[in-house]
């Protein structure tokens, strides 16, 4: 697989982080909202994955960022989501546009 | 000895020989998917027949018996009628999802295939995450019954998908216990391994108590994740009429029907890897002649044996106990297969063995009847037409006696009509002069309508003269109705002399 | 140009095609769908690469779990059928420029810098060495971030019980009395 | 400004967009026959039952008023069609005592013996069923195993299976096969062996406890009585099956029967509870008004109350106690 170059592996976590934040910036959907951040943090998953690999394959250190970050992001999900949850309780909506009474 | 270690490097070979690298990958993929996939259809073929002999002789029947010997191609005329039937899709349905979903949950099956050793040196995939792969990939079939649910837009479906999600991902986690319970005792997750670490004896022997309460948290686990009753909470057909598949008819419906006898097997085949050494022999100790015996039974019987072996189990489970309500599910996975309630623990265990010992007794009862066949009661209706011994009182219709000389009884005094509380019998009477020329009334015709006959008895009490009677006849199906309305007196019959 | 590379730039286009699916559909569910083929597809691409440890821990945190997890969010929160409302064309065009500009930008980066040193030694690591570093106290050990982690899950799992949980009578009654 | 009270007022009854208005029935498996239910959940969880009847009403009751006292007996074998038999008794029990007519005993010992094994075999059907609606097949068949052994004395004996229409007013249509006796002991003893059989699949199995000790208010204890009503029935069999007294089957009556002007009521209990069957009487041969007093009505009445707060699998374990009957229930 060497003939693939490192580069374009890159390439498609890039493309993925920018697609992940397209969805941030356009969504008002709070379920939508955290599906675009779990694209964007899978795309530095794949960024510590694949530095390990190409460039340093005696190392273990980035398997275990992506661990880490894979953990982090479950624990985060599950909050978010009861989050989202006790607010569309409250307000029989998640449209974060609709959450307005910490603006001041 | 057959054995099929030497069909899989002698195809490499060949292939190796006739093609470059590439190409002969490729050949082999399509190979194994072709495998996978007659698998798969004789799998489903099998096993839902087994299923419904299982049934039927633990329920004191004889289970299909019609098409072939022994009802041997029912399945294959089920799936011949699933095949042909028109796949309905919901009008307001979300038509892509609906669609994908049946495939979602097959390509699962299909993947879960890979890391499995049919025999010895026979799997496809020899991964050295093989436990894990297995316990990965198969929480993925999750989302196809969550599609499904979603996407029938059927509120049944909907409950059913949830109950689903809720039960499949919260017993993933005593399946895994279990399985890592002999990880734990092999150090390594391979499947091969797993099963070479059981050569001197299968980890069910071997583990001590560690692996036979592994094994029945397996067990009752993968039940769960199967959604095989008793938590078919999913499909709760008494509930939720069909749950996540109610929407679903047709080539679709057969979809999901195979994938869970797929995962079933697949969850057995992985069961009888991890704790009854997969294709290894029954091996004991330094008994060289015994095992020198054991050694000449082809990888491959072992382990369909053992697989066969824990499939019937869990069938056996789906076929005596009642199904769980959905809030005790969730209590048995968190309260007592995870044993987090450590802290009450006599109560823990004088709970766990009454509920064990009521659902044994229950166990020993259905399966006295399976290997009792005596038992079964069932009458072979068409086939036993002529011994077919009926009441003789049976009340099936009314008839009109006539003796040799074409003579009844009926004196035409209409008692029977105005017994009769839903107008089912008709007199038609006439008058007849006898040789004397004195006139006398007579019946012309007594018809019966037996299409509205409640068969209550009332005109044959109300008679006087005994002229009708309920006769033990019965299929009275036609084709036209004008069929059911007789008239009971034969032409040219005569009451009989003395009758007033 | 082999197998392998085709099957990466197969894995690549799944990857991008489900993510821009999953953040343009309009029907909530099927965005769900698209990202879970998304997150499959990272998978893939990790047993692509020979890490099958990350790329199983990925299946089952990510597809068994975090997207589960969203569409059960989804059956609670939405009704079937029910589109998304389609955001500003001017908040699209702005978006889409943004992230093509940072796409741009970030590759261009990628490229000048060039990453030419890539060693040729396999990389193949066992479960095996994963689980003795992660747990190792020595230099290169995990330990601490391992056991902090868990701290974070189980402050996770509480938070998320106590955001979750229906108010009982009990907390309304206690409440109302605040208030008075 | 924000009132967090206001807020959790309102969440903790979730307006109707927490609600899920389900249609159970008239086409569902748990509610054997064409009974409707609209069931209003919360997740799992039922806040309302509200039954709707009407999809079988035949008007048994209209229809009894145009056929004369013999003939409308045998309408009301097809209301609860279980306990044909006892619905029976209760009309002839109406003419007779709205007729003073004399039943010999020998029709009395052969009525109550009927009524009993009809009542063994409605709780058959019952368990069977009832455990059908907790997922369990298999002690269907085995309660069917020996209700077909009641089923065979009641065709040898009325000719019929499940409507018999075999009790007459001051008697019985015919006399009793010459087999009843012998055949009616084989059951007792059939039965005896296999209650155990019953209570090793379904009463004692931890499952089938869980599912239904606390359920509804009521069926805790139904659940028992059911079990020792099937038992007692069999004793009371016992006791008369050796003593059926020689004699006539059926008194004497006249040919047309007429009720004399008044109102009449009679009650026998039957499988599912009191049957009631109340006449107006213009002193003609046929009733002036009828009303039946059916058991499944009014217990269906009760679902509501008593499946409020718990889950759907609840509900049809709730149901299950209940034994519902639908034709008894639209009549």
């Amino acid at each position: 697989m060497n003939e693939v170059p490192l580069t374009h592996i890159l390439f498609v976590s890039t493309a993925l982080f920018f697609i992940g934040m397209y969805g941030l910036f356009t969504r008002r959907n709070l379920i939508t909202m955290l599906m675009s951040i779990e694209l964007m943090l899978n795309s530095v998953n794949i960024n510590f994955v694949a530095f390990n690999k190409y460039l340093f394959p005696d190392k273990l250190d980035g398997l275990f960022f992506s661990l880490f970050i894979i953990t982090i992001a479950a624990a985060e999900a599950a909050v978010a989501i009861a989050i989202i949850i006790n607010l569309y309780r409250s307000h029989q909506s998640i449209d974060v546009d609709d959450a307005t009474e910490m603006k001041f | 000895m057959f054995s099929l270690e030497g069909i899989t490097t002698n195809v490499q070979d060949w292939l190796l020989m006739k093609f470059n690298p590439t190409m002969a990958l490729a050949i082999e993929c399509v190979i194994v998917i072709l495998l996978s996939i007659s698998l798969f259809a004789i799998l489903g073929l099998v096993l839902v027949l087994m299923e419904r002999k299982v049934a039927a002789h633990i329920q004191i029947r004889l289970g299909p018996n019609r098409v072939g010997p022994g009802g041997m191609f029912q399945t294959v005329a089920d799936t011949l009628k699933l095949i042909m039937k028109e796949g309905l899709t919901p009008d307001k349905a979300d038509k892509f999802l609906f669609n994908l979903a049946p495939f979602v949950v097959m390509m699962v099956g299909m993947l879960l295939l890979a890391p499995i050793a049919f025999a010895k040196n026979f799997q496809i995939w020899d991964i050295n995450i093989g436990v894990l792969y297995i316990s990965s990939v198969s929480s993925l079939s999750v989302i196809g019954i969550l599609m499904a649910g979603w996407a029938s837009n059927n509120k049944y479906s909907l409950l059913g998908a949830m109950r689903s999600g809720a039960q499949i991902v919260s017993y993933e986690l005593s399946a895994g216990f279990a399985v890592l319970t002999i990880v734990v005792l092999t150090g390594s997750l391979q499947i091969s391994e797993i099963i070479n670490a059981q050569q001197n004896g299968w980890w069910i022997f071997k583990g001590h108590i560690p692996a036979v309460i592994a094994f029945v948290l397996y067990i009752i686990a993968v039940t769960a994740e199967t959604n095989r009753a008793p938590f078919d909470l999913a499909e709760a057909e008494s509930e939720l009429t069909a749950g996540f598949h109610t929407e679903y008819s047709g080539m679709r419906f057969a979809l999901f029907f195979l994938a869970e006898y797929i995962n079933i097997f697949i969850v057995c085949a992985i069961g009888a890897t991890l704790f009854f050494g997969g294709w290894m022999p029954l091996h004991i100790g330094n008994w060289e002649a015994f095992n020198h015996i054991m050694d000449y039974i082809p990888s491959s019987v072992w382990f369909m044996g053992k697989t066969f072996f824990l499939i019937f189990l869990i069938m056996w489970f789906r076929w005596t106990f009642p199904r769980l309500r959905v809030d005790q599910l969730l209590n048995l996975e968190w309260k007592y297969l995870l044993p987090i309630r450590n802290m009450f623990l006599k109560e823990y265990i004088t709970d766990v063995l009454t509920g064990v010992t009521s659902l044994l007794k229950g166990m020993r009862k259905t399966g006295y009847y399976f290997t009792h066949s005596k038992e079964i009661i069932t009458e072979q209706y068409p086939d036993n037409r002529a011994t077919l011994l009926m009441s003789d009182r049976f009340k099936g219709e009314v008839v009109m006696p006539h003796d040799a000389n074409n003579e009844h009884t009926c004196t035409g005094c209409t008692a029977c009509e105005l017994a009769c509380p839903n107008g089912t019998i008709k007199v038609v009477t006439k008058f007849e002069t006898s040789p004397e020329g004195k006139k006398k009334k007579a019946i012309d015709a007594l018809v019966y309508r037996l299409e509205l006959c409640t068969m209550c008895n009332l005109c044959i009490v109300a008679c006087p003269s005994d002229a009708i009677k309920m006769a033990p006849n019965f299929e009275h199906s036609v084709f036209d109705r004008t069929k059911l309305t007789k008239v009971l007196n034969q032409p040219g019959s005569k009451i009989r002399e003395g009758i007033e | 140009m082999n197998t392998s590379t085709i099957i990466f730039y197969a894995i690549a286009a799944l990857i991008l095609g489900a993510a821009i699916l999953a953040v343009t559909t309009l029907k909530i569910f099927r965005s769900a769908i698209w990202l879970l083929f998304s997150l499959v597809g990272i998978a893939a691409l990790y047993f692509w690469m020979q890490v099958e440890f990350i790329a199983a821990i990925q299946i089952v945190v990510y597809v068994g779990g975090i997207v589960v997890l969203i569409i059960f969010s989804i059956f609670l929160t939405q009704q079937s059928g029910k589109e998304m409302a389609k955001p500003a064309t001017s908040k699209m065009i702005f978006s889409a420029l943004a992230a093509l500009f940072g796409t741009g930008f970030t590759f261009n980066l990628i490229n000048h810098y060039g990453f030419n040193n890539i060693s040729a030694a396999p990389f193949n690591p066992s479960v095996d060495e994963i689980g003795m570093q992660m747990l190792s106290t020595t230099s290169h050990g995990f330990i601490l971030p391992f056991e902090v982690v868990s701290m974070l899950l189980l402050a996770a799992m509480v938070g998320c019980i106590v955001i979750a949980m229906k108010p009982t009578e009990a907390t309304i009654v206690h409440l109302n009395k605040k208030e008075d | 400004m924000y009132n967090q009270t206001e807020i959790i007022k309102d969440t903790s009854e979730l307006g109707a967009d927490g609600e899920l208005v389900i249609n159970m029935g008239p086409q569902h498996p748990a509610t054997h026959g064409v009974l409707h239910l609209v069931v209003t959940l919360n997740g799992e969880t039922i806040k309302k039952i509200e039954p709707h009847l009407g999809y079988i009403h035949r008007s048994i009751e209209k229809m009894c008023e145009s056929l004369t006292y013999r003939q409308f007996i045998y309408v009301t074998s097809r209301m609860d069609y279980l306990s044909s038999h006892i619905n029976n008794l209760g009309c002839a029990l109406l003419v007779e005592k709205g007729m003073q007519i004399e039943v010999p005993d020998r029709a009395k010992y052969v009525r109550v013996i009927l009524s009993e094994l009809t009542r063994i075999a409605s709780h058959e059907l019952w368990l069977g069923a009832m455990a059908m609606d907790l997922g369990a097949f298999t002690p269907f068949f085995y309660a069917f195993r020996e209700r077909e052994m009641i089923t065979d004395i009641m065709e040898d004996t009325c000719g019929a299976r499940l409507t018999m229409n075999y009790i007459v007013p001051g008697g019985l249509m015919y006399d009793i096969h010459p087999d009843f006796q012998k055949k009616v002991k084989a059951f007792i003893t059939q039965f005896k062996s296999k209650v155990t059989e019953y209570e090793d699949l379904v009463t004692n199995n931890v499952i089938f406890q869980s599912r239904t000790k606390g359920v509804g208010i009521l069926s805790a204890e139904d659940a028992i009585s059911y079990g020792k009503e099937m038992n007692q029935s069999i004793r009371i069999i016992e006791q008369l099956i050796d003593n059926i007294p020689e004699g006539d089957f059926v008194g004497k009556t006249k040919n047309v029967l007429k009720l004399p002007k008044g109102e009449f009521y009679t009650r026998v209990e039957t499988a599912r509870g009191e049957f009631g069957v109340y006449v107006v009487s213009e002193g003609g041969t046929t009733p002036h008004r009828i009303k039946f007093r059916s058991p499944g009505f009014s217990n269906l009445s009760v679902l509501n109350h008593i499946s409020v707060g718990s889950k759907i699998g609840d509900l049809m374990a709730s149901m299950g106690t209940l034994d519902l009957v639908i034709p008894d229930i639209d009549r």
